[in-house]
């Protein structure tokens, strides 16, 4: 399927030699918007409209992208459908509980297989010729077929792209790229963090059943950095009104003491993050509640976690955790809203969210998570509002000149982490820190430069 | 036709009046009630709400037209609000305070009442009633949302002096996907 | 000047309680249906349509102030819609059907309807009304169309649950190019 | 709860009726008034703007919460309009003209009157009124501008058709920057 | 007026030597995106802008152009303002009955000269300055040229762009470029198609008076490409609730039978399609009611096409035609839909739609046929409403990285027609092919790469 | 802060070498633009994209910008935020009187600094994270800058860009090149005419107090040339309804004489310019009525202004002018609105306007003035109504691809301007002229190519 236009271009200058994309940034200028050493950014990463369409293909067409939870499609023929990147997927479960993921693009002349959110299907009909898919892809009738077509049409090749599916403890992941690491070599040590939220119960965890989507006008990065690295925000001025929100009547925003002691993760390969916090429950009371609260640091459960997770800390006293997977699938343990930032263009970002909860949590603190992940983290939410604020005004900036060609600091914590910590695997630092933002443009700058996964992969 | 249905000594006519002036009653609440979210008199909506209020906007979703009974969330699933009052006096401190960035510059807000129908006004304290609704949003420079949808209510009477609370909001948003970068206002 | 207009005794009195319930009946009757659009109850909506039912809508074209007059295409000329019933009827087959494509996933409408003006209700048994609406159209994604123009209706007096029918509508648009790519939905 | 309100022979009924026969003469004189607007019968439209007419729209601007105060321009500053009847009549007369560019070919608006509240009717002959609107705004081939915001009004008792004349109008409009190349049209 | 930009760009690789335009896209490219031997297309031919603004030069800027029928512009003066591509024209009737169309755009600063959709003119003033032009285009008036011009002015050099004008039977067709073929040749085989509408009767045609525009968002190509050759999606599933729509009440949809018997035409040369069924009139009573019908296939109306047209099987059996004159003209003969499909960006197209009539027409037919394309051809119109659904979301999956780089499908009846049919002139084959669309691609490939009409034109 | 990218790509053909941005179009191209010596102007330079970037940078990046006007700021912390092209910034006024303009973007992770349009500040914190800055826009707070920063962080170094500050009586501008000339030599001879509004008095200006703002889709060229060079639509048809909207009641539009007698001036250097009528006050009574015609052309005011400006002429007679400070500072003496037109990309320009008044003019002058620029230049004005209308058509006929090929008419006045009028300095023609349409692009041209001061500054 390689095209005379890219075959023309092959050969010029540094670029890579496998992208199919022509390459207006080549490697040089890609590498350099980044500046580890000195800890700057080049703001043009969010702005660049030639940028974003090399991630298309480089990022989103190469990366697992988490595409929802198996809980939302529990029975065969049950679907989703979903987005990796701008490309539009349909997510099914399969008679052997398999799940397949293919493109929701019919091969015929491109329409789109299905037009719903989900439901459960037997099969999928396209609607402007009538091409019938079964629920793994494959296409299964044509009208007229021997009537009207050729001799070499052969129904086998015509399907839509497969992507490759793999799951993590709940989670559902794809991706495009047959030469790609599977899930598990791809997540690396970032697993020991996402398992404070989803391997805290042998019943592991499901869906609040929904998904909540809405619109940003800013780069996706800026969501992806910032649930991956930045505690500082939280810790600082963006979310104070959102505590406000939260605290008991006749508590003053004063009173509310933020939290000081933590830690922050970076992956050694992948461009995952987080951080946490460790002890002082006060946030989580003020995010979701004392319910919710004494559930994650007491009790039963609290304690069935310690033994999954092999340590107290880890399971009752760090909370309020950050993550991003790289690249866009997002989640805060404790709180536990997921999120996809779905690539919408350079300047527009769409919000997929929904919540997950302790398969055996008791029904009380089910339906606890989900007001309370509503209030909070949701289009309407206290703190995730302010977030949306924020965003939008940083990408407004960036029409300006001036406003794109300074650089941006990234310096917060620079050369202070270090993976030596015995208790947690990976890059480790202060909590308040800008780590895990390098190590998630690096990855990017990597997959953005390095057509081959021998020398992209990890070791 | 109009002789026939409005004569002075008929109960119809009484009937009639009475309903004329609940609407009047009602439409006026809410003309009002929007006037204080426009003018930006949040603590004076805020106690509108009475204490047992519950305010909830399902989610919409895409479905066939025979699948179309499942096309709002149901209670217990996920959804774009669902607050109690607690959570709403949360929401209203948070509205009110200095560093409540996403509306300070505040919103300029517009809402539209329309199409207000009484359904049920058979209990002497409680009207059940539907409405539809356009509200536009403009913030900052340049920043315009635009919703619509409808909002079904149930008014408790009250000596307040717009006359009702509100004791339920239930609103129906006519979007899938949210067309705003946050819901930072209020329906 | 409230006293003398709504003094009890007089007759203009009388007139004017007419008039209001008058204008009640006909505005509930407008929101109702439109609530029958918008909840996608399209059958109840199609039952609306007197046998005799011409829904029309011109085409609106750009002219100099001076051909103001010609602003509107006449009868006989294109338009967007002029039907009978047994073409609605046939559209509603197509709304109802498992293949309609445009409306399955059905759109999002909300009829906001307002300024309703009673011209003429000499005759007992019609009414003869303009209104302004806006419609706010919202389909899968993120597809967005914002309508908004005048409705001149003929209702017929029913005794169908919502007490009229509608024997004419004539829908002037306020676009001159139609700015969304169908119109699956009903004005 | 109705019966208590609406019984005939109280005088709260009476009072209440005075209150809904006066609504309803505001209300069709908004709907009339927006219809000679949106038909271009301007010259009747500006009929209505009495002797002393001040047509104003202060302008708009962003603030900080702790500053909303701030947020509208004040008398002598500058803003969107500050028209008296010679300055209106010199619009009219741009407005009819063949070579009033911006409005030939003429703007298709729609103006959507929505919550009105008679604030104030003590004197005879003057009533204060506060209501929302949605203006629409299509022109040429594709041009669309929405305006949304609220009118202060001052009515004045007149003879006329319309019942009315507009002693003051007093518009703010929710938007800072003005989105749209003009505002040739009335709001 | 060749600029200096176009010139230093000249000479670069395999670039046509008398294009304006830099070419982004080379021959090779732009010649791969069709693949006529294995039958496939690749999808960025309806999404890339590069591509779009190189359509506008070589595609509209060479090609003649639909603008309306005679009848809307029946006295001198009469003008209606329309487009070619995204250019602004006027077309005007003539004192000597003939017609002019010229760039509506006045050469002093630029300004649009006529703002209103149509009427009747003596002359035409531009706003801005007042320099006027009379109903052929010329300059007439200039407001204090001789006080304030200079030496060189010379009005007779400064009147708007002038458009060749040149009709078949009732359709005016303009072209920019002088050098194309006259209209007749560029129509070649396809006139005896075309005739099947326009030339039933001596009186000819004449049209209801109106003009009705849209606006849906997709490539102009999807709607072009359906008209030239897609009879295939209305014999399966897009318009099977449009059919419901016209049954009798009481008949089902599946009592109604769909016609599997007509052919095919691609013209031999300039991308011109056709297809049609023949017999079996069941449809064209579903499309337009039987009044329409019998007035079609029977009586006197029929007889005299029949005499008109040599064949009772083209008059009378041959119906629901579906036709695309290269590049944006297309008509529904025997329905009388006519439109061209108006560029608007790669993402999207306007629709200009009017309906003909037989002029000699009973009023009673005439009126039907007013309500009935209303009805169902219109952006109201029962079918036409399906294929702004397929069209707007095959455009909109195209935002898709994958998406894009997989080739559509474009098989069907590859190899099958042939030119060797005695009724039907050009390349004939089963009414359900893409042969007719395979023909439209290559002429606009052609027209896309080939600079010169000595080797592009029709021998 | 030169990136790798910039540096690969500077040695390339013509390009000048001291640019930071990519050059789409070069040298000789962006020089075709203008042809003076055949007076015409290439269309694309209203439309193109590359264009319009190449200008944030050449001629909004070295420009001096005109803000506000002194009195917008009067105390010690008040701040308005602007524009510079699409750069947002900050105007504050300092303890010490003096005027800081900076960036208003935070140079962390580049959030807007400041989202409201003004008021009175003591400091600016970010509501992303806390980072503080005074008034004069130093970094004085990071939030945990000790705990979670890095050695090397330097609170000196990472305030927001700082442009320079200059004004000319009352006006104040600002210019982010620092080897631009200043203020007064970048003025010129343009200052001459400035004065005729900004110094009749020895009070100076003050502004009417408020900024009224909107947006036209159309390129900011069309608007900052009108008002540079344009009273030709003046003159003839633009405002006609406009002035009828301003006659006494009684008087017929064509009992009005639109008057004949002026001059036009092109700056010797700097792309300025102006036109004006001289005796003839109908114009202005039309305009401004009675009351200020005769506050500008009797009575002592008019005498003040006598003195200062040392000629009759210039004080009482000359009237209804308009004037451009290249690049998108205009103003209207006698009618006093000023107004800067900001770029919003190519097709899009957003109005600031403002009024003026004599300082010590009275009350009732004063508000006069405020209602009749309201009435005549406003969003609603009766005058710029119809402004928008022109200006919206013409960037709407330019989506065409003929329309954009054929070049404009830029010839009147040319070849009949000179420098020798012994009453007015630089290049004097007659009032109906582009010969300052002609002054602008040429020094837009020169600004958009000459990458170095010591050529392109004045002598
Ligand atoms: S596009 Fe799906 S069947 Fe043709
Ligand atoms: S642009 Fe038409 S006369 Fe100047
Ligand atoms: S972006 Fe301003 S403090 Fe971080
Ligand atoms: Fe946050
Ligand atoms: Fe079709
Ligand atoms: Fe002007």
């Amino acid at each position: 399927m390689t095209t005379a236009k890219t075959k023309t271009r092959l050969n010029i200058g540094h670029e890579p030699k496998a992208f199919e994309k022509k390459n207006v940034w080549n490697v040089e200028e890609i590498t350099a918007l980044l500046d580890e050493e000195n800890g700057t950014l080049d703001p043009r990463i969010y702005s660049d409209q030639d940028l974003y369409e090399l991630e298309q293909e480089r990022v989103f067409g190469r990366s697992w992208i988490m595409l929802g939870h198996e809980t939302h499609v529990p029975k065969a023929g049950d679907f989703l459908t979903a987005y990796m990147g701008e490309d539009p997927v349909i997510l099914v479960r399969q008679k052997d509980r398999s799940l397949k993921v293919f493109l929701n693009q019919c091969p015929h002349r491109g329409m789109r297989i299905c037009r719903t959110d989900g439901g459960n299907a037997k099969s999928f009909t396209c609607s402007y010729h009538g091409w019938a898919y079964d629920i793994g892809g494959n296409l299964v009738n044509v009208p007229y077929e021997s009537e009207a077509f050729c001799e070499d049409f052969n129904k086998a090749e015509w399907g839509p792209g497969q992507a490759r599916v793999e799951t993590y403890k709940g989670l559902i992941f794809a991706n495009w790229d047959k030469n790609a690491p599977n899930l598990r070599e791809y997540l690396g040590d970032a697993t020991f963090y996402m398992d404070h939220m989803l391997d805290r119960t042998e019943a592991g965890t499901e869906v609040i059943s929904g998904m909540q989507k809405w619109v940003i006008p800013c780069n996706w990065k800026f969501a992806a950095e910032q649930f991956c690295s930045d505690m500082y925000h939280a810790g600082t001025v963006s979310h104070l009104s959102g505590i406000e929100a939260g605290l008991p009547e006749g508590m003053e925003l004063s009173d509310a003491k933020i939290p000081t002691v933590g830690y922050q993760f970076r992956a050694k390969w992948g461009g995952h993050g987080t951080g946490f916090y460790v002890g002082e429950p006060g946030m989580l009371v003020a995010i979701m509640g004392p319910k919710i609260a004494k559930y994650w640091t007491e009790g039963e459960a609290a304690a069935r976690a310690e033994r999954r997770l092999g340590s107290a800390e880890r399971a009752r006293q760090l909370m309020v955790q950050h993550m991003t997977v790289f690249p866009t699938c997002s989640f805060l343990p404790g709180i536990n809203t997921v999120r996809t930032w779905q690539p919408r263009g350079p300047n527009e970002t769409e919000i997929w969210a929904f919540t997950v909860v302790d398969a055996d949590a008791p029904d009380e603190i089910k339906e606890e998570y989900r007001r309370q992940t509503l209030r909070t983290f949701s289009a309407g939410g206290v703190f995730e509002q302010d977030d949306g604020e924020n965003w939008v005004e940083i990408q407004a900036v960036l029409r300006g000149h001036q406003a794109r060609k300074r650089r941006l600091n990234i310096q917060m914590g620079k050369g202070r982490s270090a993976a030596d910590n015995p208790h947690y695997p990976g890059s480790i630092g202060y909590v308040y820190n800008e780590e895990a933002a390098r190590g998630l443009y690096h990855q990017w700058i990597r997959m953005m430069t390095e057509p081959d996964w021998d020398t992209l992969g990890p070791k | 036709m109009l002789k026939e249905k409005v004569g002075p000594e008929s109960s119809a006519s009484q009937i009639s009046t009475a309903a004329l002036l609940l609407q009047h009653e009602v439409e006026q609440f809410y003309y009002k009630e929007s006037l204080l979210l426009d003018r930006h008199e949040f603590n004076d909506w805020f106690d509108l709400l009475d204490k047992d209020i519950r305010y909830f906007m399902p989610l919409r979703t895409n479905r066939t037209r025979r699948d179309q009974k499942l096309e709002y969330s149901k209670d217990g699933e996920y959804a774009h609000f669902d607050d109690d009052l607690v959570m709403m006096r949360g929401r209203q401190r948070k509205l009110m305070s200095d560093v409540g960035w996403s509306e300070s510059p505040a919103s300029r807000t517009r809402h539209i009442i329309a199409n207000v129908i009484i359904n049920d006004a058979s209990d002497d304290q409680e009207v059940h009633v539907t409405s539809s609704f356009i509200l536009y949003r403009n913030r900052l420079e340049r920043q315009v949302d635009i919703f619509a949808g409808e909002r079904m209510d149930v008014l408790r009477r009250s000596d307040n002096k717009l006359g009702f609370m509100i004791a339920k909001r239930t609103i129906h948003i006519d979007q899938s996907t949210i067309l705003s970068n946050n819901l930072s206002i209020f329906f």
